[in-house]
């Protein structure tokens, strides 16, 4: 399937993320009648976030369904219908309640096809959110992906734009292994351009969402906009930044990585995971390992600030990457004080 | 600090010199509509703020549940525990919370229970032995028979409350929770309130069977009642907080109740999950305050007037305590990482 | 591959030119003993090759539990589900698989079912429905309401069975997924080996009120038998089946059984927590294998020297298989990094 | 409190690192009468490992608590009765089994003092085990302290001897903050000297368990003893290794890692959990960014193979590193092939 080019794909055709997030779930359940939804509110309310609203009309509640709220209940019923020719999508309203999950998806779906031999595999999907800034306090901001991705066995995808957001969620429905999908709640009005023609993008390869020469912004999901941001104020400042999107953490597409902090011979990661111990750990120890002789820096690591998220607006700002943040560490890093 | 009306726990046997229903003060019954008439209050302030886009994020209003929050902690010691939920206004309210405090927390201020921390969903009031309020489901039901375990541990004779809705029974760490509960005789009494609805799903849609059969597959006592009559509730709180506080163990009430405003302040549109009607129906016909001062009026314990004046001093009360949350300040930046570790 | 005895499913009508007891084949009856027969012999030999430090690892004998496995897996088609447990070597046989390919997998040799992969707590066997034992107590509950889902939504009337210990009911998964169960009718069976022990600390210790009303709470159609007669057991998994065939919903079946040997095969010293007068009165009063024994001859469905020949035909068979797995080859390094993805 | 040098404290008193752990418990506890063991088969079994016997028999069976299996319930106890005055030890059988504590630990226990603006804390530990090659297969292997290490709230303790273990063990009880302990369950049987006088060792100060001047391999938990006899096969062939040994993975001594590499110029980080987002990557781009003027050679990790652990002796033994794959690591690095 082709995958035209993410950041201008000529269509013109605008549509938000949670609109493409809609597009790739309904055009995978006309496709495959075995893919349905399960998860709480995503029904008729659309979940909580509405970003389902209209699919339960086209489909049904046998294929869109209400559960109780029971993560790890219907996180395992998508193991075992996955097991048995079943392709679920498993939504989980809020990412921290991925606490729930761990067991399911890691004890289980993560290694049933190894312990296996082979012959049992677990094609699902979880769905969830990540991202802070929605006043919504510790329980309910937590970008957790650093979590699964440390877990063989499963795949993690972290969409920045609608365009991929669409091709990865149709990828993420057709792979046979489980897929961790989050959603950055707060980029579900984002805008941008996705084609009418079918599409998908394949796990495992970074995109250059602004090429660049003088450093690199290695950046994820939320973190993605935070960069394009900083280049764009770099650029005033003539330095020329280069914003790599992994797109998904595992499979990682370390050759991108560190074939574009060798050309820049500068490198940031952004993630709006906690910092330690985090997404920003692994981009920056590949990048560190695989570019050692090209670098004239230290790559700089910019996670979430290691404090639970607080409520105060006055306090929850603070604790997540901003352009301005960003700009600061690039242009310090490119010894520009 | 705003503290306008007396809030003395009613007692348990009447006092001689004093006019009593039931064996509970007149005082008392008026204490206890006092402060579902608070949170009545305070609730539509919250909407209020939320409306005027003067609140960060969102808040889930307790309006038409008054009358378990304050009946089932009617029934408890200052020093007795609660553990609460996301819908918990009421609860931190009825276990002795000061309004303008609540509304700073609620709007992230400095001077907020939790210093503009926790907010809504985590307010917490450890000095009237609140644990807090939770923002995962079910979630507090491991506090809940930790503090009763404490408690029976130290010898202390305090009793813990477990509020949850009854949305958290799809929650497996409740039945664990409860299994526990019954094994070692903990002091703890689980309040299920059962609003009718999970968000926008109907519970009778994710809950099979028979919910107070869930409290009774592990032998613990299970009652089930009108959660609109503070009455029954209190009557009913009184006689398990006994119970628990005598080492026989925990309890579980189902308490049936409805929620008059949507989920959460910015559910406006409920006509595809509820129908009017039937909110109506609610509203009209049960609500617990109108039906608590119905029945002091027809017992001669009080009458219209001093009720009408019961709920002008209180929402004057909550119109001081929103005020001073709107001028009080912002936590300073400094605070962002302090409190990380004890 | 070893495959001495026919292994024909019991029928559940009778036919014509057949003795038959209860609208059950002779052969079918005698097919069920030979089943329990293969477990005890297989487990017998899993003890010995631990206790010859030939195996790796542990293993979880199923020895005085045999009545229940046969008895629920002779009711299920080849097709239906299963979902197992650390103890699962018993389940694993009676759904069908072959001992020699068992004994690979126990090995960690390249011909188990699993490639050596899994072992003796991931033992699978997709073929005959079986779909993995699981080392997380209570963690295939989720598995085995799935596969229910996905038999009722393709259509396939195929049934799943959920085997657990009584320790499961300690997690809080098994309640969210029978209540799933039960709000949409999924075809699954919950079968509750109540073998006395979790590990090494009484159920009574660990489980409060009555079990069966466990599964009650939700609805579900719940029966507690005696698991050490297989007549008794394979009766009410019939019908439960047939139940959850037709569209009529779970059921939860709590079986009263012992286990003869440790936790695991290196818990040799057990009087800390179970008497020995306990396992001596299991073991000689109530054993599985010999009421049904007696039963069979009492009925004159067969003789003595049959069952003998029956047993040690198999025994014969499971020696083969072991020797066969003591001789294959572990899988090559190479194997390590396949199969972590499809 | 003093805190005798580890690698030989004169005492010549010699015990196993369960033993080491029992003393631990058993002192504190009759320190503290607030302290209790709550867990399965924790009593008369004295846990599946046989570390806590006799503990029973001294303070009874209020307060060496047998449990259901219930890991996520007698974790929220534990959270709840440490709010109230207890101070509870969870102990949690398999280091896997942690999947199903993640909410109790992470959304309650971490959260508490934050959320409540410093009014509520929860003083209570976790005790868990981590390790493979005990032919457990793939869901009772894993080392999974890097999800706890990612968490803010909560700190993380991976003792490699008998006197570590002790000392940070009773460090651990009497930290107001939840504390996650993971002890290597293939070392419970490994010896050491262990002063008969009371001592307790700091959080956030690592131990240098061999000095060296050439290279620094940085090793945790069942790691530091690989990491060891790798150290004196290096010195055969005349590369001198210092080991060093974290000891906390948070607070983590940044410091002292880095000061080593400044001082070798080269580094290598081992670890047991799954080698991609796990504690390596961490290790390594804390020292890649705080040595990186220093380094001759970029920092490499070497942690568990990332699939799921194999049953078969003949594969499991190829998932972590041993003597011989740190050795030759370590040859690369110092560039000696
Ligand atoms: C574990 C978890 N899952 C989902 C949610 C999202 N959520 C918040 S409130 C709610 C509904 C709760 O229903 P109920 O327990 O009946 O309480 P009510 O809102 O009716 O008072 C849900 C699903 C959550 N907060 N925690
Ligand atoms: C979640 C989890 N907790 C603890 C264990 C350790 N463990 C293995 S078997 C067992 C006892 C299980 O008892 P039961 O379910 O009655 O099964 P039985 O062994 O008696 O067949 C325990 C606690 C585990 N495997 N999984
Ligand atoms: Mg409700
Ligand atoms: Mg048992």
């Amino acid at each position: 399937m082709s995958t035209p080019n993410s950041q201008s794909n000529g269509t013109g055709r605008v549509i938000t993320m949670g609109q493409a997030i809609r597009e790739a779930l309904a055009e995978e359940m006309r496709r495959d009648p075995n893919v349905f939804v399960l998860g709480e509110d995503v029904a008729e309310a659309g979940t909580a976030f509405k970003v389902l609203k209209g699919l339960v009309e086209e489909f049904g509640t046998d294929r869109v369904i209400d559960s109780p709220i029971s993560e790890p209940g219907i996180t395992g019923l998508g193991v075992g219908a996955a097991m048995t020719g079943m392709r679920p999508v498993i939504d989980i309203m809020f990412g921290d309640f991925i606490t729930l999950t761990m067991d399911q998806m890691v004890n289980q779906a993560a290694k049933i096809h190894y312990m296996s031999g082979g012959k049992l595999k677990v094609p699902m999907v979880l769905r969830t959110t990540m991202g802070a800034s929605r006043r919504s306090a510790a329980q309910h901001s937590q970008s957790l992906h650093a979590w699964f991705s440390h877990v063989p066995g499963l795949k993690v995808v972290i969409p920045s734009t609608p365009y991929d957001a669409k091709g990865l969620l149709k990828t993420a429905i057709r792979d046979d292994n489980p897929v961790a999908f989050f959603e950055d709640k707060m980029m579900y009005q984002l805008k941008g351009e996705v084609p009418e023609e079918e599409y998908t993008i394949p796990f495992g390869v970074a995109d250059i969402k602004r090429e660049g020469s003088d450093i690199t912004i290695v950046a994820t999901s939320s973190m993605v906009q935070v960069a394009l941001a900083a280049a764009e104020k770099l650029a005033g400042i003539g330095i020329s930044a280069e914003v790599v999107d992994p797109r998904t953490t595992f499979p990682l597409d370390k050759e991108t990585l560190i074939e574009s902090a060798k050309k820049t011979s500068r490198a940031i990661v952004v993630d709006e995971g906690y910092e330690r111990y985090g997404v920003t750990a692994e981009l920056a120890s590949v990048i560190a390992d695989g570019a050692f002789y090209y670098l004239d820096a230290p790559v700089k690591r910019m996670g979430a600030m290691d404090v639970p998220i607080p409520f105060s607006p006055a306090l929850e700002d603070l604790t997540i990457q901003t352009a301005d943040t960003v700009f600061e560490m690039a242009k310090t890093v490119c010894g520009r004080i | 600090m705003a503290k306008t009306a007396k809030r003395t726990k009613p007692t348990q046997k009447a006092r001689a010199n004093s006019k009593s229903i039931n064996g509970v003060d007149v005082e008392d019954w008026l204490t206890m509509y006092q402060q579902m008439v608070r949170i009545r209050h305070f609730e539509e302030r919250v909407n209020g703020l939320y409306t005027a886009a003067k609140m960060p994020g969102l808040a889930h209003l307790y309006i038409g549940e008054e009358a378990i929050a304050v009946g089932v902690c009617s029934a408890l010691n200052s020093d007795d525990y609660i553990t609460s939920t996301h819908r918990g206004h009421g609860h931190c309210i009825a276990k002795g919370a000061e309004v303008d405090i609540m509304f700073a927390e609620l709007l992230g201020k400095a001077a907020g229970y939790c210093q503009g921390k926790g907010g809504s969903m985590h307010i917490a009031d450890q000095k009237n032995g609140n644990l807090g309020a939770n923002a995962i489901v079910g979630g507090s039901a491991g506090i809940a028979i930790g503090a009763a375990f404490s408690a029976k541990r130290l010898g202390t004779g305090q009793v813990a409350v477990c509020f949850f809705g009854e949305g958290a029974l799809g929650q497996g760490l409740m039945y664990e929770t409860m299994n526990l509960a019954q094994l070692w005789k903990l002091p703890v009494i689980f309040v299920c309130e059962n609003n009718q609805y999970n968000e926008y799903t109907h519970f009778s849609e994710t809950a099979a069977g028979q919910i107070v059969e869930r409290g009774r597959a592990f032998g613990i006592h299970a009652e089930e009642l009108d959660g609109q009559d503070i009455r029954v509730v209190y009557e009913a709180a009184l006689r398990l907080v006994e119970r628990a506080r005598k080492g026989e163990g925990p309890a579980f009430l189902m308490c049936h109740t409805y929620r008059y405003h949507g989920h959460h302040v910015g559910d406006i549109d409920r006509a595809y999950y509820r129908k009017k009607e039937e909110e109506k129906d609610w509203v009209e016909n049960r609500d617990p305050i109108v039906i608590f001062g119905d029945w002091i009026i027809k017992q001669k314990l009080s009458d219209r007037s001093v009720l009408d004046s019961i709920s002008s001093e209180v929402k004057a009360e909550v119109e001081r305590g929103a005020q001073f949350a709107l001028d009080a300040p912002y936590p300073d930046a400094s605070e962002v990482d302090t409190n990380v570790y004890a």
